[in-house]
């Protein structure tokens, strides 16, 4: 059950017009290696779910100053520039989600539930068009799951059967992610074998990972 | 002598109690941690997955890897903690900060908070801060009194909200307001403002606490 | 010679692909694992948050701290991953189970199972069930076709439901049925039954697959 | 922040008619030092919040068969035939609701959500009184969050400020009521100084611990 694959494979794998989820909190964590794959492909008209966009030369950012993105959906775009210009110029579309609801909404794809309640975005626009309810005298949205065609997950240490596990302020939104799409590709800093990590210390079980690819290829 | 924006952090972190979980937003807010006082320790968290961040890296010991919510190499202190956004939500949005400490475009009398969007001028995105907002126990606004001269506490708000009355207290360069289900109370002045200059630079109607105090800047006293 | 229920186990397990996860049930399910045929590697994965069980322990080798969903001690596999309550039914209704293979009180020809209880006599409580047969992709009961002589393969399930429409596959001793939207489809025969042997002690209608199977019990062989 | 006290000490917090979450699976995991202390303190009329009531002689079972649980919130309660037994007489009340939900209704309390949409028991008795909703054409149940006065967890290694790690199988309910309760107890196998569990292995942050009480008192 080995998931080990090149970064040539991994890439192939990308087509136009996927929606993929991509690891990282403003570029901390983000799989840089597929990122920067995609760049020397053609791939193009991507959906993508993520915390944010990264930065122009960073992260995600990469995606989105090279066009290969057609529709954002994250929590915050401030931090690169490139990304407010095309909205505004309407090359490209953003839908902006309160961060916790938007992991949440991952989550529950991930964990088969067809939505939940909360309390976040109450009162703002981000309640537009969403059914309202009421829970002990407390108002909530109901707000809808989020999956995705891919996931591409940043990982630390990873075995060849994808167990995954992830270093400090990196694992973010990727453990999350990795539940949440048809097929999930981990970018491992470090590949090891089956048994080499602790079974408590597996954070991303490997049954969730399709394929591995080791950095610095 | 500090400056406005080292008056309004010195000041929010006297707020914060011993054992405290504690989010700062970014920018002004972040500096906050500079001024914890003596003998109070809390936990810092942070929206991307830590909890016990310590101070700034010094030289030689910053790793990449390790990042605060606004993208800035940070350290931990023994007993920190990472997890996934998941958690950091569930921490957040689950009651379990005891106290945010934010900035804001506009914050107004009912407590309401503005602080995510211009439309079509400035659209960086809520990121986390309608989670934090809802979820922590106390929500603190810390900000300068005034934008350009165009007073931030307002009677009503004019931007799109990030949360309707979640405010609990504002503290600015010039005093500190509470907020209550009556409307705002000025609580402290900072020595050498008087309540005029406060009047001047406030859209909203306050009413002034009848003990009031006046905040020395340098000595930290209030009295 | 095989048991009624090794006959049942060793069939169910003929059903387990490469790679799959796949969870067992307590009691005959849990048998399906000594019969796993040579090269099919399988991921076991048990509600209270395992993934990656192995055989049962051998003398000296048991681990109290180590027990599956129905408690009995285990062992895990290199690879092997231990995750909370909350991760382990993501695993399972999020869809991530390929199969799992359980018992039955009854199971009726539209796919509906009962398993959970039998009211004013015996009230165990649905357990992990109800969540495992939503949430696998497919669901196989493996029983035996009758208790105490009376079918338990209805036209309608009598006991409280564990869930509507789900069951996939139903395999007892005597032979193995499809579920499809139609009803019940006989596929295949275990040796040395005959269709009237399994009409008799079947309440439900079925129709008989046009390329109805024997099953060999020994060789495993299906032709 | 040391936050470790004594067996007397936390078993004098534990009061008549608290509702208790208490972590373990079939007596695997659970805190069996803070349980035996209950059973030497007169206190009653307890709701236990589990997954299971364990055996007649082995983790929350104990407290059924001494009477001090007026009700039962659990899945399973097939192990333990005095459970049955004192339901069947009148003595205990008992809930039984699908795993699955019972452990995503205890994450919910403690993730500040006001609920979820779950596919399980629709169909079935779970789904009376309960609100049901359609999501892109699949039926769901509305489940709500569910919280306790207390929780008491068995974890591993745990640092005298509550950071909290878990041992194999024994996990299972441990780390979700510990973000549900008001007061969180954790009975540790092993205390271990601040700074000693890599905070890429805390489970439980400890700002989720209230107190931690070592074995073997």
């Amino acid at each position: 059950m080995d998931k080990v694959i090149s970064l040539e494979k991994a890439l192939s794998l990308i087509k136009d017009g996927m929606t993929l989820m991509i690891g990282g909190f403003l570029a901390n964590g983000s799989p840089d290696m597929l990122i920067d794959g995609i760049l020397d492909t053609e791939v193009k008209d991507l959906i993508v779910i993520a915390n944010d966009t990264g930065f122009p030369d960073k992260g995600i950012g990469k995606l989105i100053v090279n066009h290969r993105v057609k529709k954002v959906i994250a929590s915050h775009i401030g931090t690169n520039p490139e990304t407010g210009r095309q909205m505004n110029e309407g090359e490209i579309e953003v839908e902006l989600i309160p961060q916790g609801t938007l992991i949440e909404r991952i989550r529950a794809k991930g964990a088969g539930l067809g939505g939940f309640l909360t309390p976040t975005g109450v009162g703002t626009i981000v309640e537009d068009e969403k059914e309202m309810f009421e829970v002990n005298g407390r108002t909530y949205l109901l707000e809808k799951p989020l999956g995705a065609d891919m996931a591409l997950v940043r990982g630390y240490k990873v075995d060849r059967m994808g167990n995954t596990t992830y270093y400090k302020s990196m694992r973010n939104f990727n453990p999350i992610i990795a539940t949440a799409a048809d097929m999930v590709i981990v970018e491992a800093d470090e590949i090891v074998e089956v048994g080499e990590i602790d079974p408590d210390h597996v954070v991303t079980p490997g049954i969730f990972v399709n394929y591995v690819v080791g950095r610095g290829q | 002598m500090l400056s406005p924006k080292e008056i309004i952090a010195k000041r929010a972190a006297m707020e914060l109690k011993n054992g405290y979980v504690v989010n700062l937003g970014i920018g002004l807010p972040t500096m906050v941690a500079n001024y914890i006082p003596e003998g109070i320790e809390v936990f810092l968290q942070s929206e991307n997955g830590i909890i016990g961040m310590g101070p700034a890296p010094g030289p030689g010991q910053e790793d990449p890897n390790l990042v605060n919510a606004g993208g800035q190499m940070v350290t931990v202190k023994p007993g920190a903690a990472f997890f996934d956004s998941a958690m950091s939500f569930t921490i957040i949005r689950g009651g379990h900060v005891d106290v945010t400490i934010l900035g804001a475009l506009e914050v107004d009398q009912e407590g309401n908070l503005a602080n995510w969007i211009i439309p079509s001028k400035m659209v960086p995105g809520m990121g986390g801060a309608m989670d934090l907002v809802i979820g922590a126990k106390k929500v603190i606004v810390a900000m300068e009194h005034t934008a350009k001269g165009k007073p931030k506490i307002l009677k009503k708000c004019t931007l799109p909200l990030t949360a309707v009355g979640v405010v609990d207290m504002i503290i600015t360069e010039m005093g500190v307001f509470e907020v209550t289900k009556d409307g705002l109370v000025l609580k402290e002045v900072t020595e050498g403002i008087s309540i005029d200059d406060i009047r001047n630079a406030t859209e909203a109607d306050f009413v002034i606490n009848k003990g009031l105090k006046i905040y020395h800047t340098e000595s930290g006293v209030i009295d």
